[in-house]
């Protein structure tokens, strides 16, 4: 393990210089205090102090629509398996986005695994971001554990004041630490400024649900039959936005697109959200969530117990997005607390 | 920049029709062999993923026994836009094939225990895949009693091959119509009120179900009031499956892809879980 | 294919906006023309075919008695029906003329000449005659009305997509109107337009139909907490999505 | 031949739907009767749109016609602000005036192209000129997409424009956005040019009526398409509420589209009559190519309105060219990009008034006016479309045209009368449709 730093003086020439030999992607203000991560060239197009981006950094692992199939009416010869995919660097992932990253890393190389996915996995460089203080009040990431840089990324970048403490993490992060000779090796007293932001973000980052996230299992399958749901269910707009958002989700459809002379195309996959109508519908009619409280039920046991039994790992990173995106003001955080409450009725 | 991939999931083997049969008004039976003579090797209750080039793909049932080796039967529904397109198709066509996906029954496990099989409507299909497995290999199992139902005898799927079926001496044949037509013999009536009347020992029998949806909750307490174990109880699920792989997450059932746990799970497995029966 | 399918397009009660996109497709549209041969289309050409149709192509409302017996006419020669643009497949801007008793708006507009007017309440193609093929829109998506051809030349059926505008919209990273503090109808409209609006700063007017089981209440709740009148959010849903009331009857 | 009979009845494919009828009878060389019927299948707009907010007032006008959708919405949007007191930003209205280019530029085009063209070279339509005249059908083509590219851009799309609202915009160009557009623009010349090399060689019927014609005007330099007073070629000049007494609507009994006049009996509206207004205030370029085409106002043949439509297609290449490259030298004030829906936010404050917007769409001057109250509702409407002002004056040409040429066939006249209608480019959508002609019991 290596640790450097950067001195403030020098961020910009980092990037402008990490820029001309890479493809670099930061967070970038869009208005309206909604961020997204897009091609930069310069530090100054970034924002760093940023909200959770409105699409996380998935969508350069699992692009919004991608074709994987080219094919024609001759099957054999002609068809190609593809991917597109370019060599990648994010700069300034939040630690709650590294989290959804190796969710999804685990959910595409559980066997049988997905080379488009880690092909472009493959292909990205991550550089993360620390974050100092709270982004707002829908984040969770103290409950859920998410708050501390925990691996996942190649470098990492904390924020000290007057310079950056970097962490290297992986030899991909050190080939570019080498390429670009802007660091310098970090003392004593850096390791110590480090220890001292740890220290004071364990004070403010706290359980912000107050339920040990161990629990939170349990007390779904306890709850199973609660009135909340039906409450969510009312209220939800079946738009989708909160699976969207979410760095974890990861459901997609397939279908084929001809081309006009009807014999060639390809097939492609877009992203598909439980919460869509007819998203658990089969032949002869039955869907099998059919109720909007089926539907957001599905989704709460699929973030903290289905796939907490499947991988062991929860698929909420307590990014808030999805608080944050609903217009129906459906709150992750005040649903886990009612939720709470009743369990403990 | 576009990279061809070597290996992907989604790389599709050509499958050539070689034969077709109307079963029903709505059935139709195909035919397909894989190039070269290739294997599908697959198990009973196992599916394969079958497109048509611009309509796209749909998960069927293989509804031959793994015993048939050098091409598979598939018994499709046309209900929408590819299984309407598949009905076209005309001996020679060509179609897209992945597979054989997702766990079918465990006939090792099954192997030496007497078998009763239940099947109601469409839910013959992949029953037929293991009712030809265990006949093929008859010897290798115990008692064999086979309960069909459907709604009335025109909706037999498989009938002259039930009627073979019927008439063997190793296995123990009834069935039942919601609704008869004067030409009926058999039985009139749910097929749960078939179950009484069979003679098992619970602790090595094993039964295999698969219908539509709302049978499987009626039949299991039935089975169940005969004492066969949960984890003997075996079920077919369907679920809406774009992948086939466990990736694309329609299929889910808590923490199981039906498509890849599945589609044949034990009762024992699925009994607590949220939706699945 | 045997020889090219007989296309021919119609407009009824309509700003011919939705032909117009197709007219604007540019050198794409020879590549539509190689694929199919249009025998009829007013706006563009004077022939006309005296034989049955392979697809026919409609724009535009039914709001008179005439246009009523000419689109069963155009159905009854046509193997497939496309309706395209909202006042075809759903009654669109048209349908706001229910709005008002038939006699009073008639009167409104042409005064005393009012009677020479023929009209009923506004209908979309669906509501007439059986459709084949939606392709929703004011104006049509021309990749959504280029899919949808596609799909009838094949042969194979198209499903508007069943899921909200809002779907498209956060794949096209928007910030969302309602975080801007201004309502919009993504969330109980129909999508397959790429969230065109949206994606350029207007917000979304519900002109592709709602979705087939929207969440009404929810919505009013929603839009209620902006303090606008009722009438107003009414009358937004109402501006391309009247003509649904016609089929609770 | 002088004693001839002949009745005309011109019947449209969409006469069934009761778009429009030409009648012609001529009783013993004596023209009895000659008139353009619309009865267009009303569709009610001016109705509709009571009760709702003036915000929502250009998304649904600008549905009255797909065509000139632009045009529909920028005479809304100043009838909008007008009522409520609101006045654009420079750069708003420079953008506007953009934006009017890039329709005149569209819808020209099409008329030029797929609509007058296949006349001049003797085809029913473009398409058998795909197999005949390919590149000349795939500059068309490439032409119009090239400004719907522009309209994508700016407006988000050409027919029913997304960005272009009350008060501004919702959406403004980024310099790469600009730079595209420009880019566009610019590429676009060689096909322009060719469209007048092509013009050069057509040959328009010989005939002649002095009228009087209509636009709008402006005491600066700039060509007035967006804003103005009303005058005309016999000196009326008043500012635009006065709008009612220049069209002084009427009714007659066989047409449901209202009938205008104003100095005599008939005047007419469009680019002839813009260019016969302020040809001088011209682009350059545009007076480059009037020259050379000929063009010497004041010009008195109606069939010229078609190279009439191809030298502001230069006026409006250029200009907007000038305009964009300024904008992007400036820069653009992006604090100035708004949304409002149903005025959530009070972005823009309403307040009770009446209305009138007067601009120049491709086919000649159209008017908006509304009455709101002080929420900012509707409380009346009045469109008056282009195509409406001149049917009085088509049918006064055709009383002319009609005995000048009783000697040719059945199918000469039919088809000069249809050429005639055609040259003023009627707004297909809003008004009728020439397509179909019988002569009924000649
Ligand atoms: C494990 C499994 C085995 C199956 N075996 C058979 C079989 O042996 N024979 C047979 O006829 N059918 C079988 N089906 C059902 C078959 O997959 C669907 O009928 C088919 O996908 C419908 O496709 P379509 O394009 O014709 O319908 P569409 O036009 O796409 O849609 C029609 C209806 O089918 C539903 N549907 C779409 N895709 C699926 C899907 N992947 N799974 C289920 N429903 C879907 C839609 O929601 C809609 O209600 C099986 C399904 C599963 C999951
Ligand atoms: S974002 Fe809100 S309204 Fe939309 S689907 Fe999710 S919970 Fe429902
Ligand atoms: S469930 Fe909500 S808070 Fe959790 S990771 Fe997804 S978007 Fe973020
Ligand atoms: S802007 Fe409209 S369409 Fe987009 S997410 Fe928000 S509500 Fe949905």
């Amino acid at each position: 393990m290596k640790n450097l730093i950067l001195s403030k003086e020098r961020f910009e020439h980092f990037i402008s210089l990490l820029a001309k030999k890479h493809n670099v992607m930061g967070p970038v203000h869009k208005g309206y205090d909604n961020f997204s991560f897009q091609p930069i060239k310069t530090a100054a197009e970034m924002t760093l102090k940023y909200v959770p981006t409105i699409i996380p950094p998935k969508k350069y692992f699992m692009p919004q629509y991608e074709s994987f199939l080219e094919y024609d009416k001759t099957w054999g010869e002609n068809m190609k398996a593809v991917v597109e995919s370019e060599a990648l660097v994010l700069f300034g992932v939040h630690t709650c986005d590294i989290a959804g990253i190796k969710a999804l890393n685990i959910v595409f190389s559980d066997r049988p695994r997905d080379y488009n996915y880690l092909s472009r996995k493959k292909d990205v460089t991550i550089m993360g971001l620390e974050c100092n203080e709270y982004c707002d009040e829908f984040a969770s990431c103290a409950m859920m554990n998410n708050h501390l840089p925990d691996g996942g990324y190649d470098l990492f970048f904390t924020d000290l004041g007057d310079f950056f403490f970097v962490e290297v993490s992986t030899l991909k992060g050190d080939v570019i630490v080498e390429e670009i000779p802007v660091f310098e090796e970090a003392l004593g007293r850096h390791f110590k400024e480090l220890q001292g932001l740890r220290a004071r973000k364990a004070k403010t980052f706290t359980n912000e649900v107050g339920i040990e996230y161990q629990h939170v299992p349990k007390i779904l399958s306890d709850t199973k039959e609660s009135l909340i749901w039906n409450e969510l269910g009312d209220k939800c707009l079946a738009c989708g936005n909160c699976t969207n958002v979410c760095p974890t989700c990861y459901c997609f459809n397939i279908w084929d697109e001809v081309n006009l002379d009807l014999k060639t195309g390809k097939r492609v996959r877009m992203w598909d959200s439980c919460q869509n109508e007819g998203y658990a519908k089969v032949a002869g009619g039955e869907s099998f969530r059919e109720e909007r409280s089926a539907r957001q039920k599905h989704r709460f046991f699929k973030k903290f117990k289905y796939m907490v039994d499947r991988y062991a790992r929860f698929f909420c990173t307590g990014c808030g997005r999805c608080s944050r995106t609903c217009m129906a003001q459906i709150n992750l955080k005040e649903t886990l607390k009612k939720l709470k409450e009743e369990y403990a009725r | 920049m576009k990279i061809q991939l070597k290996d992907s999931l989604y790389t599709l083997v050509r499958g050539k029709v070689l034969r077709t049969r109307q079963l029903t008004e709505l059935e139709k039976l195909f035919e397909i062999a894989l190039p070269e003579g290739q294997s599908l090797d697959h198990e009973p209750g196992q599916f394969v993923q079958v497109s048509i080039f611009g309509v796209g793909e749909a998960p069927i049932s293989i509804c031959s026994s793994p015993t048939k080796r050098d091409s598979f039967e598939l018994a499709i529904r046309k209900v929408g836009r590819l299984t309407r397109a598949l009905h076209e198709l005309e001996p020679g066509d060509e179609v897209g094939i992945r597979g054989p996906y997702g766990k079918g029954f465990p006939v090792t496990l099954m192997e030496g225990n007497d078998i009763m099989i239940v099947g109601g409507g469409i839910g013959i299909v992949p029953l037929r895949s293991l009712i030809n497995y265990i006949i093929d290999n008859r010897r290798d199992f115990g008692k064999v009693d086979i309960l069909l139902g459907c709604k009335t005898p025109k909706d037999m799927l498989f009938g002259d091959e039930v009627e073979t079926w019927q008439k063997r001496v190793d296995v123990n044949f009834s069935c039942t119509v919601d609704r008869a037509d004067p030409d009926w013999k058999g039985n009139i009536g749910l097929i749960t009120s078939l179950i009484p009347g069979v003679n098992l020992d619970p602790n090595r029998t094993f039964a295999a179900v698969v219908g539509p949806p709302v049978m499987y909750k009626y039949v299991i307490q039935e089975l169940r009031k005969k004492q066969i174990p949960d984890r003997q109880i075996l079920v077919s699920l369907e679920r809406h499956m774009k992948c086939g792989l466990g990736k694309c997450g329609h299929c889910q059932i808590e923490h199981f892809y039906c498509c890849q746990d599945g589609p044949v799970f034990s009762f024992d497995q699925i009994k607590d879980l949220e939706g699945a029966i | 294919m045997s020889p090219k399918p007989k296309v021919a397009f119609f407009d009824f009660a309509c700003c011919e906006g939705c032909q117009l996109q197709v007219a604007n497709m540019g050198e794409e549209l020879l590549d539509i023309l190689g694929a199919i041969d249009v025998v009829e289309f007013r706006e563009v050409m004077s022939e006309k075919w005296d034989q049955n149709y392979d697809v026919a192509v409609v724009e535009g409302s039914i709001t008179d008695n005439h246009a009523v017996e000419r689109i069963k006419k155009i159905r009854e020669r046509s193997k497939v029906l496309i309706a395209y643009g909202s006042c075809a497949t759903i009654g669109g801007v048209n349908g706001m003329k229910n709005n008002f008793p038939l006699e009073e708006i008639r009167k409104s507009v042409y005064g005393e000449s009012a009677k020479f007017f023929d009209t009923i309440p506004t209908h979309a193609v669906g509501q007439v005659v059986k459709v084949d093929y939606f392709v929703t829109g004011c104006p049509v998506y021309p990749p959504e009305f280029v899919k949808v051809l596609k799909c009838a030349l094949m042969g194979i059926n198209y499903e508007v997509p069943d899921y909200a505008v809002c779907v498209e919209c956060k794949l096209n990273e928007n910030v969302c109107m309602y975080e801007r503090g201004l309502t919009c109808l993504g969330p109980v409209t129909r999508a397959g337009c790429n969230s065109w609006c949206i994606n350029n700063g207007n917000i979304c007017y519900g002109c592709r139909g709602m979705v087939s089981n929207p969440n009404i209440k929810g919505a009013q709740d929603v839009i209620a907490r902006y303090n606008i009148d009722m009438d107003l959010v009414q009358n937004k849903m109402n501006m391309y999505n009247k003509c649904r009331e016609l089929n609770k009857k | 031949m002088t004693n001839r009979n002949v009745q005309i009845n011109v019947e449209y494919l969409t006469r069934v739907e009761g778009h429009g009828n030409i009648v012609v009878n001529v009783k013993e060389g004596k023209l009895e009767k000659c008139q353009l019927d619309i009865v267009e299948s009303p569709r009610f707009f001016e109705g509709m749109i009571r009760g709702r907010s003036i915000f929502e007032a250009q998304h649904i006008t600008c549905r009255i016609c797909g065509i000139c959708s632009c045009g529909h919405t920028l005479a809304s949007i100043q009838a909008a602000e007008d009522a409520i007191g609101f006045t654009p930003s420079e750069q708003t209205i420079r953008l506007r005036r953009f934006l009017l280019h890039m329709e005149n530029l569209d819808s020209h085009l099409l008329h030029i192209y797929l609509l007058v063209a296949p006349d001049l070279l003797g085809v029913p339509s473009f398409v058998p000129l795909i197999a005949s005249h390919n590149k000349v059908v795939r500059r068309a083509l490439r032409l119009k997409k090239t400004y719907n590219n522009v309209c994508d851009i700016l407006v988000g799309r050409h027919i029913h424009p997304i960005s272009s609202i009350v008060g501004g915009f919702t959406k403004l160009p980024r310099p790469k956005d600009m730079d595209a557009m420009l880019d566009l623009l610019k590429g676009s010349r060689p096909d322009i040019e060719a469209t007048i090399e092509l013009a050069k060689t057509l040959k328009f019927p010989d005939f002649t009526r002095d009228t009087e014609y209509v636009g709008l005007v402006s005491n600066d330099n700039i060509y007035p398409m967006l804003m103005g007073d009303i005058g005309t070629t016999d000196g009326v000049r008043m500012d635009k509420y006065g709008y009612k007494k220049i069209t002084n609507e009427f009714v007659v009994p066989h047409s449901s589209a209202k009938h205008t006049r104003l100095s005599r009996e008939s005047y007419a509206v469009g680019a002839l009559a813009r260019l016969n207004l302020n040809y001088n205030k011209l682009h350059p370029k545009a007076k480059e190519v009037g020259d050379a085409l000929n063009f010497k106002p004041k010009v008195t043949n109606p069939y010229l309105n078609t190279v009439a439509q191809l030298i502001e297609c230069v006026h409006s290449l250029e200009e907007s060219i000038e305009l964009m490259e300024e904008m992007k030298k400036t820069g653009l004030n992006y604090d100035e990009e708004i949304t409002v829906g149903l005025n959530e936010n009070n972005v823009i404050p309403v307040k009770a008034g009446s209305g009138v917007g007067a601009v120049e769409v491709p086919r000649g001057i159209l008017f908006h006016h509304y009455e709101v109250d002080d929420a900012g509702i509707i409380q009346s409407a009045n469109c008056i479309i282009p195509t409406n002002q001149n049917v009085n004056n088509i049918e006064y040409d055709m009383k002319k045209l009609v005995p000048e040429i009783l000697d040719k066939t059945d199918e000469e006249i039919t088809l000069a009368l249809e050429m005639l209608v055609r040259a003023y480019d009627p707004c297909i959508s809003c008004s009728a449709h020439f397509l179909n002609v019988q002569f009924v019991n000649r």
